[in-house]
């Protein structure tokens, strides 16, 4: 067994595919010696060369884009976007090249490309570097989405990500960085196919359905709800796009019951999506409304108190789960 | 010029004047059928700017690469690209270039160095980049040419991805086609320089202004540019100054330009100039120039039929994502 | 009365709201003597001038940047996106800008903004000139949207938006263009205010939610099924951001069913926000799951016999409505 | 310069002087406090750069405008930005320049010609740009003055912007505050060109380097470049070359450049330099260099403490947009 953190398995399931495969490569804003502008990325260009990790203009088109290219001729691209929040900047390569190509061209060209993301709020970055655009992502169809919430998560979805031969993104919480613990990882390599659930933890009366930060505050809520004899199931979906709706439709099946968390604002968000398929393909099993946790629809504030009054908590998870219970 | 000429044997020169025939042709061929109403969709033609398609991708090994523009019908040709496909394409056949999926100005042909047609303006070209980013990993000496028109040559992307490739030296050649419009903007009204190819400054590369009507002087300096990218020398733009003579799309009233400017440069014809010129060389005479006429109208002609008997896909083919060719 | 289509109701929207104030101008490429793609602008160049009717680079970050900046100083620009698919190419202008400027200066600047653009598929166009992407902006907080579907609402809504203080994405469908017909408005002027929805159609048995295009599309199988005895409500949300939760869920308790329709593709749509808001809202009062008719999950397919196949017509509204009525 | 020493009288100069003291003191202030944790997420600071802060500002109208980047406290400060309002914002004070909605690097103030600073680089660009059309249309003959750093003239805004200004000769200076690095990325190897200024080239309008440690020559060139935008002669590109002494972010360490590449910019202190300047003129003496340093510290501390002391937003206040200010 291995213990690492969150960033610590992202950082090895890179360095084992750049290993693996000479096709693979990194490149991205401050990602070599400075080790990028978290750090995930620290030791790898010293291990590898400049050419494996690429350090970038500040040119979010030019990283992306070129990657496209790159990818069409065989390489496998793994471009970091410094922050999600500036996705929007090259999202052209998001949303009409990476997931369009393969189809406009009757198959003929392959994207196996990775887009790497820091995304999320909680470490007072303001209105620009705080948040969580999946649902934008989860909207272009050839587009793959991934969100781990766990250090084992992200390491076995990343290398299969990396392996993938459509384009995917894969957002990492900068939370999760500083604040996850160490967790036990198989010595063995080993991958998580994209688009299957994990149910995170078992229960009966109500599902709740999270990912990315929230997972860990619905595990939390979780526990302490147990306290108050409600038995929760967490499931994580892990990939938002293709999603494993079978998991989370057969969780709500035997709860009849479900929460949808995320941190992004509620209005648009993914979690819309996921009380659509609910309603669409279980509505007979569901005893009570769909209550959705997120954030409110206002840009991220800076200041400490609005800031964690913005991010959905525990608390408010709970609540949710009271309301979906009727108690 | 003379120096280009003698490095050009005679056959290459007569092949680059059927090339620019064969061009011509199949635009006209397009032009005439969308009229009919049989094209459903787009078209957007490059007649008038036959020479910079042929004296930019003539010359080019099968390994090159090209990014062509939605004017770019006439390079795809001179790439290889077969006509049957591109119309088959353009009538939303299923054996079209892209099943019929794609459009035409989204066909394109891995296998012969054809990069799918963009549709978003600006953003092929840090794609381009990112080909000639693959091809100097990969050692191989390949070149990737990467057009845009003027009008596009506002967009951020483009400066994106020409400055990506100065620092890296990439093997690429971006060719601006200066046709003098953006649609319905005089590139003189939509930016403040003469020359698109001054950008180049911008990066730190060379940068060439040439007569996009003159296949020879085209070809002699993409030639260069090729060279200087296979070496491992980088980038260069290109801007080739040329002139659509129809509209900005099929159906397009031209109501920003005067008649008196189109005629100007239709006197400016870049086949008719080579054409005098292989005749004044002796290396062509008005009757062989007919037959190649002939030859080249037989050829799109039979092209065009086999692609209009091609079958239509099936409406759930949409759902087939292609995996299989 | 004056009898109008719907390209000619915008146009006079814009030629009276020009008129009315001469802080609006328009911005856009091709739109001043060529008239625009696809016609919309056509004359006001020469009724007004080329510093009120600007012609522009084909540079979409410069055209809709500049109407914020230009907005923040008090003037009112109505710049133009050809096509909605090129929003992606100016998207950090809609989704990190126009929208967040107002609560990042803690309301000091205003964003007078309103951003036309043709969106929609039908005309042969392709996968990148043929999409309907306002779910993306309808998970940008601060950003209105609206989305006409007759020639009324959008003389009354463009006029609307060109008022409003805040930024205001307008989505025009450019087969509506083309195929609708000829209107009636009245000769004074009038405007809708953004956040109202319009029941278009009054019945009893099931509810079916449609905007843009889709409206008619509604409208044409509500018909059809009156002739099968079922009595179809077509609500109109008309703008999507602000929503008018109200009418919808209103026409929902009344009905009890629902059918969401829209032209973008299903996963991560509007579609899924509605669904949502109505199983939290109005889940006691539905009788029936909801059931979303939406294109597929795939790119725009050019071939005629696969665009429509792609594109939701009445026939699936239909099997929609039926659907949900368990016949 | 000369010149210019004499157009400033000696009251200026002094100013200028205690304005670049000010600006340093303000940033030092925000390091010390930073570093003892009080101050929450992710702070810039200019240390190094004053000269080009004050030597670009000086001289503006109140009804100018500027928009500063990340890295322009300094900007602001000279502009008129009260330091408390500067202070509170940073602590997360309900009293902040945003409410504390902003952050540091949102800061901004319309009534004082401030624009927001923006956190998305590139995009402030044509904003800033929109603003100068704005003024060009209201024909108040005012001037924007908008910054980027060398990192961020690589992005595709910038370029979109600055050809949008060139076609309508707007009221706009750019200025480029290269202190050669993009966090650790250095400008020579994030571009192949040596001056940033010569991309004005591709636009069509004036680009100037200038030393952007010599504040007379900033502000020399600036004057200039203003003078030419209220003319209505069109943009002027403007890179100032300085240095950053401290690390991108709070917290950053510097792991890409030497200890010895620091000190030897050190050594070009732009403050240091015009003292110099200014004792060698006789209008300023150690004495009152050392009062006005006195002032100008009791002035931070005391906005410091007033921000200090400020109250802190709700929580639920998150939910107000801000109409009522
Ligand atoms: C990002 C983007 N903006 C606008 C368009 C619409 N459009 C297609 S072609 C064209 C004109 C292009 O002009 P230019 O680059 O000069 O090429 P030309 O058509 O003259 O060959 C425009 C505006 C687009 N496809 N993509
Ligand atoms: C679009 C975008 N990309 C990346 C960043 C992250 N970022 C913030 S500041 C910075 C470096 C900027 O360098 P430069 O423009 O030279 O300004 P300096 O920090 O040196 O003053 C980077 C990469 C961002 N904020 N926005
Ligand atoms: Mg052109
Ligand atoms: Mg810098």
């Amino acid at each position: 067994m291995r213990e690492l953190t969150f960033m610590e398995a992202i950082r090895e399931a890179l360095r084992e595919e750049l290993k693996r495969d000479e096709k693979v490569y990194l490149l991205g804003e401050d990602i070599g010696k400075f080790g990028g502008c978290f750090g995930v990325t620290k030791g790898l260009w010293e291990e590898f060369s400049s050419e494996r990790i690429m350090d970038t203009p500040i040119s979010e088109a030019a990283i992306v884009g070129t990657s496209v290219g790159a990818a069409i001729m065989g390489w496998r691209p793994v471009p970091e976007v410094m922050f999600a929040d500036f996705l929007t900047v090259c999202f052209d390569q998001l949303y009409n090249q990476a997931p369009k190509l393969k189809y406009m061209s009757n198959g003929e060209m392959k994207i196996p490309l990775t887009i790497r993301t820091a995304c999320g709020a909680g470490i007072r970055a303001g209105a620009q570097h705080s948040q969580s655009p999946e649902a934008l992502c989860g909207h272009c169809p050839g587009l793959k989405v991934v969100y781990p919430g766990t250090a084992y998560d992200a390491y076995g979805l990343l290398k299969a990500a990396i392996r993938d031969d459509d384009p995917v993104i894969f957002f990492e919480h900068k939370l999760l960085y500083f604040i996850s613990g160490k967790e036990q990882l198989p010595d063995d390599e080993f991958t998580i196919p994209l688009g299957k659930a994990n149910v995170k933890r078992e229960g009966k009366d109500v599902t709740v359905v999270a990912y990315g930060l929230m997972l860990s505050r619905a595990l939390g809520a979780a526990e302490k709800l147990q306290g108050d004899g409600i038995s929760v199931e967490v499931v994580d979906p892990r990939t938002l796009s293709p999603l494993d709706k079978e998991t989370i439709i057969n969780s709500v099946k035997k709860t009849h019951r479900a929460v949808i968390v995320h941190e992004a604002p509620k209005t648009g968000g993914y979690g819309g999506e996921l009380a659509a398929i609910l309603t669409e393909e279980a509505f007979d099993y569901l005893d009570a409304p769909i209550c959705r946790v997120a954030a409110p629809d206002i840009p991220i504030p800076f200041s400490p108190p609005m800031e964690d009054f913005y991010l959905p908590n525990e608390e408010r998870i709970v609540q949710g789960v009271k309301k979906v219970l009727g108690t | 010029m003379a120096a280009q000429e003698k490095e050009l044997t005679n056959e290459q020169l007569l092949e680059m004047y059927r090339k620019m025939l064969l061009v011509r042709t199949f635009e006209e061929k397009c032009a005439a059928e969308f009229a009919k109403g049989v094209m459903p969709g787009f078209v957007h033609l490059s007649v008038g700017q036959e020479a910079t398609a042929v004296g930019t991708v003539y010359g080019l090994r099968k390994d090159d690469f090209i990014s062509a523009t939605h004017r770019g019908h006439g390079c795809l040709i001179v790439k290889g690209m077969p006509m049957r496909k591109m119309f088959a394409e353009m009538l939303g056949r299923k054996t079209g270039a892209c099943g019929g999926k794609g459009c035409s100005f989204h066909m394109g042909n891995l296998s012969l160095g054809i990069y799918e047609i963009n549709g978003i303006l600006g953003s092929s070209t840090p794609i381009a980049t990112g080909s000639a980013l693959a091809m100097k990993k990969a050692g191989t000496e390949q070149v990737h040419l990467a057009y845009f028109g003027d009008g596009q040559s506002n967009l951020g992307s483009i400066h994106e991805g020409m400055n990506f490739a100065a620092i890296h030296k990439l093997p690429i050649v971006y060719i601006c086609e200066n046709n003098l419009y953006g649609i319905s903007m005089r590139q003189t009204d939509a930016t403040a320089i003469e020359d698109i190819a001054d950008r180049a400054t911008a990066y730190g590369f060379p940068g060439v202004a040439v007569d996009g009507n003159d296949v020879i002087a085209v070809y002699e300096v993409t030639q260069e540019a090729v060279k200087r990218a296979r070496k491992g020398n980088g980038p260069t733009l290109i801007e080739c100054k040329t002139y659509r003579w129809r509209g900005h799309f099929e159906g397009d009233p031209t109501v920003y330009r005067s008649e008196k400017e189109v005629e100007e440069w239709k006197k400016k014809c870049p086949i008719k100039r080579l054409k005098e010129r292989l005749v004044g060389l002796g290396i062509l005479t008005e009757e062989m120039s007919d037959r190649i006429i002939k030859e080249v109208e037989q050829e799109v002609e039979e092209a065009y039929q086999q692609a209009w008997n091609d079958p239509m896909p099936a409406p759930e083919d949409a759902l087939i994502l292609g995996f299989a060719r």
